[in-house]
């Protein structure tokens, strides 16, 4: 029984993540007061990806694509399953560093450009998240997550936490103001601009799947109440998105300055407040 | 910033701006330069639409039996009405309704037209000469 | 020998430095017209500047003295540019009235609508660019609101002229479709919703933090830069240059109507928004005034003589002071046409201001000189 | 109609490139995707990247200095896609037909599936526009290549022309 519901919901997770996406693009287009696509969008997406005429660059730049969504799926069953922690870290942010070791094998400068943010988000995403574990283990003694699971209600102990990883969702998914490895704008979509079609659609199902990965790091602070945990999970994204809509592109530095800035201080202070035991 | 944020989770609630187009349908205003009808009846083929029209979308062909076909390139017009002012007869009227797209099935090709058109025209004027000719000579 | 090789090769090493080259154009997301930029930078800052703007030439100079007799010039200079299309065919009708010697009989009313259409053209010009300047920054939020808002002044136009772009409205000798009075009011009425979301709109560019923060003194034009680079419209305007062709050139009835000015002295991108959004206000008072002004009446004169004089005008489009010039020799079709368009003028300082500013500000700041590549290319 | 089919005509990312015009029909192509029309009910994003485009919509003329571009990007649009000249200009050359500088309309350069005529062509228009489009579209695989005259021209034996496309699948 402890063992399948991780499973089902891994394998499902290209599922779960799919209708997650279309929800935030519903979402933003009710946000920006128009109908917006159907809820299965992406779904339709992905499925017209796979059929489009495969146009190769090197074969380099496509293993780099299917290798950014093995380490993603690795990362996401580690997290699933009940691993370490640091592992899942670890291969989140390997997963995003293949995808700009891609990017740069490829001649076009956008890609170069969008391949160099890249790296910064690594850079802003992390740290935190790593404090977030030594945090983790400060309350539960245990970087193992089928342990951390088991506790409950951890917003109560650590709530500053939570502040900051909310504070880097929006640099984690990609969404304004901390959008700059993308910035459409910009450079087009950065990393990805010279992947189409087939090889296109790994990094798409990624996206999906780092959502889910999203959802479950917000998951793991609510756990105890099935009906708290869904309730924080939407309200977290719905403002995050509401973020997203309501705050222009920053620039790069703009994005460390500021996830270093606001979100370690806040993991730090409820560090030491848990050290010193008033939380 | 707080602004958009409220605006934007108010507009969660709100009912979106837009027009369902193709599933609901749409009514241009009445006096929208939409397309160009021409009336065979009124016409007298003046030919002073195809002096008048900017892009030349339209043509008149005067065949080699002396009947007339007013040609009109909807791919080509730019709707500016110009056409409809300067016709002496009312024989032309603009619709407030837009074209349809055309595809390849239906599509003119419209400089084979063109130079057909001038050919016809050619001829037509050789006739003419030649009709006039023969009056003088009798 | 060997030593003086390795020298050289130092020496080129020294001289040649290595630039990442960013290629914008001619097919970009954040300009749809076809403009090329080759941007070489360093670290992301742009160094070097290289650009090119005749992607778009088509040869309307030419063709109006070759193809098109002069009544149907207005149509034609309509197509210079669909965002100023009723800028282009007015100044285009009263130059070809001035070269005949007619501008003088031209009646009121014509003038007037004139007028309104030129100012609802400027309007949605300005909300187009204002809107886009918030999508190129990432604020699609915003971008969405105020087009959602600029479809009313689409209606408008497409209720008053029959089209929700080219206008087509202005012939020469007049106008030739009246606005009727159960139009007026209709434009009358959403005039006020118009002003309201102007009213949106500058509370977004004065209150909102990101945005601000994001053009807040980016792309600084000073008074005596923009004097120097002789720089035109709205530009000018945010430099603190008072310089508008509505009161220099007097083919409407902008003097009648008590114009004003508006002018800013900071001369960033943000000031140049600013200026827009606040000329919407006095675009709208001007509409309202010109339909107080005059009564249904004459529209048009007939115009029977051809053009045999030579004559200029000038005319203030959204982007600045736009320039006609005919030569008529009395034949069917003028000797020589020119037109001078204002991003033509406005974009000798886009290098200047663009050197060492980071590449993701470069969209905003070429978006805040709203530059018109289908005139500049005609 | 199975999945495969129905995504196909479910998901159109558009491309855009104007080859002169006047602008008038880009800018209600940008109007299509505010609130007031919002295409996105359709799935169409404006990717601008002709690398993930399906539905490729010119606007304009074709200058000569933007014919290079067009076809490159035509060439660089994968397949299975569809081509819509959007504006009187783009189908025929409109007012500009004739003029020196242009090459009268979008088909003489590459292959035209649509015509959207009006001068501006209407947001209205233009959705008609696509929504033919995909008729066609689902009617397309990703093995049926059209090539462009001027490709054809270049390269007029079949050896040749597998040479090109080699170097397509290449790029």
């Amino acid at each position: 029984m402890d063992f399948l519901l991780p499973a089902s919901l891994l394998v499902l997770s290209p599922l779960i993540g799919g209708l997650l996406e279309g929800t935030f693009r519903k979402l933003n287009a009710r946000m920006q007061n128009r109908v917006g696509p159907p809820i299965v969008q992406p779904f339709y997406d992905l499925f017209k990806l796979l059929q489009k005429r495969p146009i190769l660059i090197n074969n380099y730049h496509v293993i780099m694509a299917y290798a950014h969504l093995v380490a993603m799926v690795i990362a996401l069953a580690t997290f699933l399953l009940g691993g370490d922690f640091l592992l899942v870290i670890f291969f989140h942010g390997m997963s995003l560093a293949l995808l700009s070791m891609g990017a740069y094998g490829v001649r076009s400068s956008y890609s170069q450009v969008g391949a160099t943010r890249e790296l910064l988000h690594i850079l802003a995403v992390e740290p935190v998240l790593i404090m977030i574990a030594a945090n983790l283990y400060l309350n539960t003694g245990t970087f193992l997550l089928s342990e951390i699971f088991n506790s409950n209600f951890l917003f109560k102990s650590m709530p500053l936490a939570f502040l900051a990883l909310v504070a880097v969702l929006p640099a984690k998914l990609k969404k304004s103001p901390f959008d700059v490895s993308e910035a459409h704008q910009e450079i087009i979509g950065g990393p990805e601009i010279e992947y189409s079609g087939p090889f296109y659609a790994p990094i798409y199902l990624a996206k999906w799947l780092e959502e889910v990965l999203s959802a479950g790091l917000i998951a793991m602070f609510f756990l105890g109440n099935p009906v708290i945990t869904l309730i924080a999970i939407s309200v977290t994204f719905t403002f995050v998105l509401a973020v997203d809509n309501s705050t222009a592109r920053l620039s790069y530095w703009d994005m460390v300055k500021y996830t270093w800035e606001i979100s370690i201080p806040l993991v730090l202070v409820n560090l030491v407040l848990n050290y010193v035991g008033v939380l | 910033m707080l602004k958009m944020f409220l605006t934007s989770v108010l507009n969660l609630f709100r009912k979106p701006a837009t027009h369902l187009y193709p599933f609901e349908p749409y009514e241009p205003f009445e006096d929208y330069r939409g397309r160009i009808v021409w009336n065979e009846e009124k016409c007298t083929f003046c030919m002073r639409c195809e002096m008048v029209c900017p892009p030349g979308a339209i043509k008149i062909m005067i065949m080699e039996d002396d009947t007339k076909r007013w040609l009109w390139n909807p791919a080509q017009c730019i709707y500016c009405g110009e056409c409809v002012r300067n016709c002496p007869f009312g024989a032309l009227t603009q619709e407030n309704q837009y074209s349809p797209p055309l595809d390849k099935s239906n599509k003119r090709d419209w400089s084979e037209i063109e130079r057909e058109a001038e050919r016809l025209k050619l001829l037509w004027r050789e006739r003419l000469r030649k009709k006039s000719q023969a009056k003088k000579s009798s | 020998m060997a030593s003086e090789s390795k020298n050289k090769t130092r020496e080129i090493q020294i001289k040649e430095k290595v630039y990442t080259t960013i290629p914008f154009g001619s097919q970009h997301v954040a300009l749809p017209e076809p403009i090329k930029f080759i941007f070489d930078t360093e670290n992301e800052i742009v160094k070097e500047i290289k650009f090119d703007i005749a992607y778009v030439h088509r040869g309307i100079e030419k063709a109006l003295t070759t193809m098109f007799d002069f009544r149907k010039a207005p149509y034609v200079v309509g197509r210079v540019c669909g965002i100023c299309s009723a800028a282009h065919t007015i100044p285009c009708a009263v130059v070809m009235e001035r070269a005949i010697g007619i501008d003088r009989e031209i009646p009121d009313r014509a003038k007037a609508i004139r007028m309104i259409a030129l100012e609802i053209n400027r309007l949605q010009s300005h909300f187009l660019i204002n809107g886009h300047l918030a999508e190129v920054c990432g604020y699609e939020n915003v971008f969405m609101h105020i087009w959602r808002d600029r479809e009313m002044i689409m209606d408008l136009a497409d209720m008053l002229f029959g089209n929700r772009v080219q206008y087509d409205v202005v012939c020469v000798g007049g106008v030739n479709r009246d606005i009727p009075k159960d139009k007026e009011r209709v434009l009358l009425d959403k005039l006020n919703e118009i002003e309201k979301s102007v009213e949106f709109m500058e509370k977004i560019f004065t209150k909102d933090r990101t945005l601000v923060s994001r053009l807040k003194g980016l792309g600084v034009v000073s008074k005596e830069m923009a004097l120097e680079y002789g720089i035109v419209g709205p530009m000018a305007r945010a430099s603190g240059v008072k310089t508008d062709c509505r009161v220099e050139d007097d083919w409407g009835l902008y003097k009648d109507l008590g114009f004003e000015m508006v002018t800013m002295e900071e001369g960033d991108s943000l000031a140049r928004c600013l200026v827009r959004v606040r000329e919407c206000y006095e675009s709208i008072r001007i509409i309202r005034e010109a339909i107080k002004s005059t009564e249904e009446g004459e529209i048009s004169i007939k115009v029977t003589a051809n053009p045999k004089y030579e004559a200029v005008c000038r005319n203030e489009a959204p982007r600045g002071e736009l320039f006609y010039y005919v030569k008529g020799t009395g034949g069917i079709m003028p000797d020589r046409v020119r037109i001078r368009t204002p991003t033509l003028a406005n974009i000798p300082i886009l290098p200047e201001v663009m050197k060492d500013v980071s590449y993701n500000d470069i969209p905003p700041l070429l978006m805040s000189f709203d530059p018109c590549i289908a005139c500049t290319g005609r | 109609m199975s999945i495969f089919a129905l995504s196909r005509v479910k998901s159109p990312w558009i491309l855009h490139y104007d080859t002169g015009g006047c602008n008038g029909c880009d800018i209600e192509i940008l109007a299509v995707l505010t609130p007031r029309y919002d295409v996105e009910r359709f799935g169409m994003i404006n990717r601008g990247n002709p690398k993930q485009a399906d539905v490729f919509l010119v606007t304009g003329p074709v200058t000569k200095r933007c014919r290079e571009r067009l076809i490159n990007l035509y060439l660089q649009v994968p397949e299975p896609k569809v081509v819509v000249a959007v504006g009187s200009c783009a189908c025929d050359g409109g007012v500009f037909r004739n003029m020196y500088n242009v090459e009268n309309g979008v088909d003489k350069v590459i292959p035209v599936d649509v015509y959207v005529p009006g001068c501006a062509a209407r947001p209205h228009q233009i959705i008609d526009g696509v929504v033919k489009a995909l008729e066609i579209l689902s009617k397309k695989t990703k093995e049926n290549i059209e090539l462009p005259e001027y490709i054809k021209e270049r390269f007029p034996s079949l050896n040749d022309r597998r040479k090109v496309l080699e170097e397509m699948r290449k790029r």
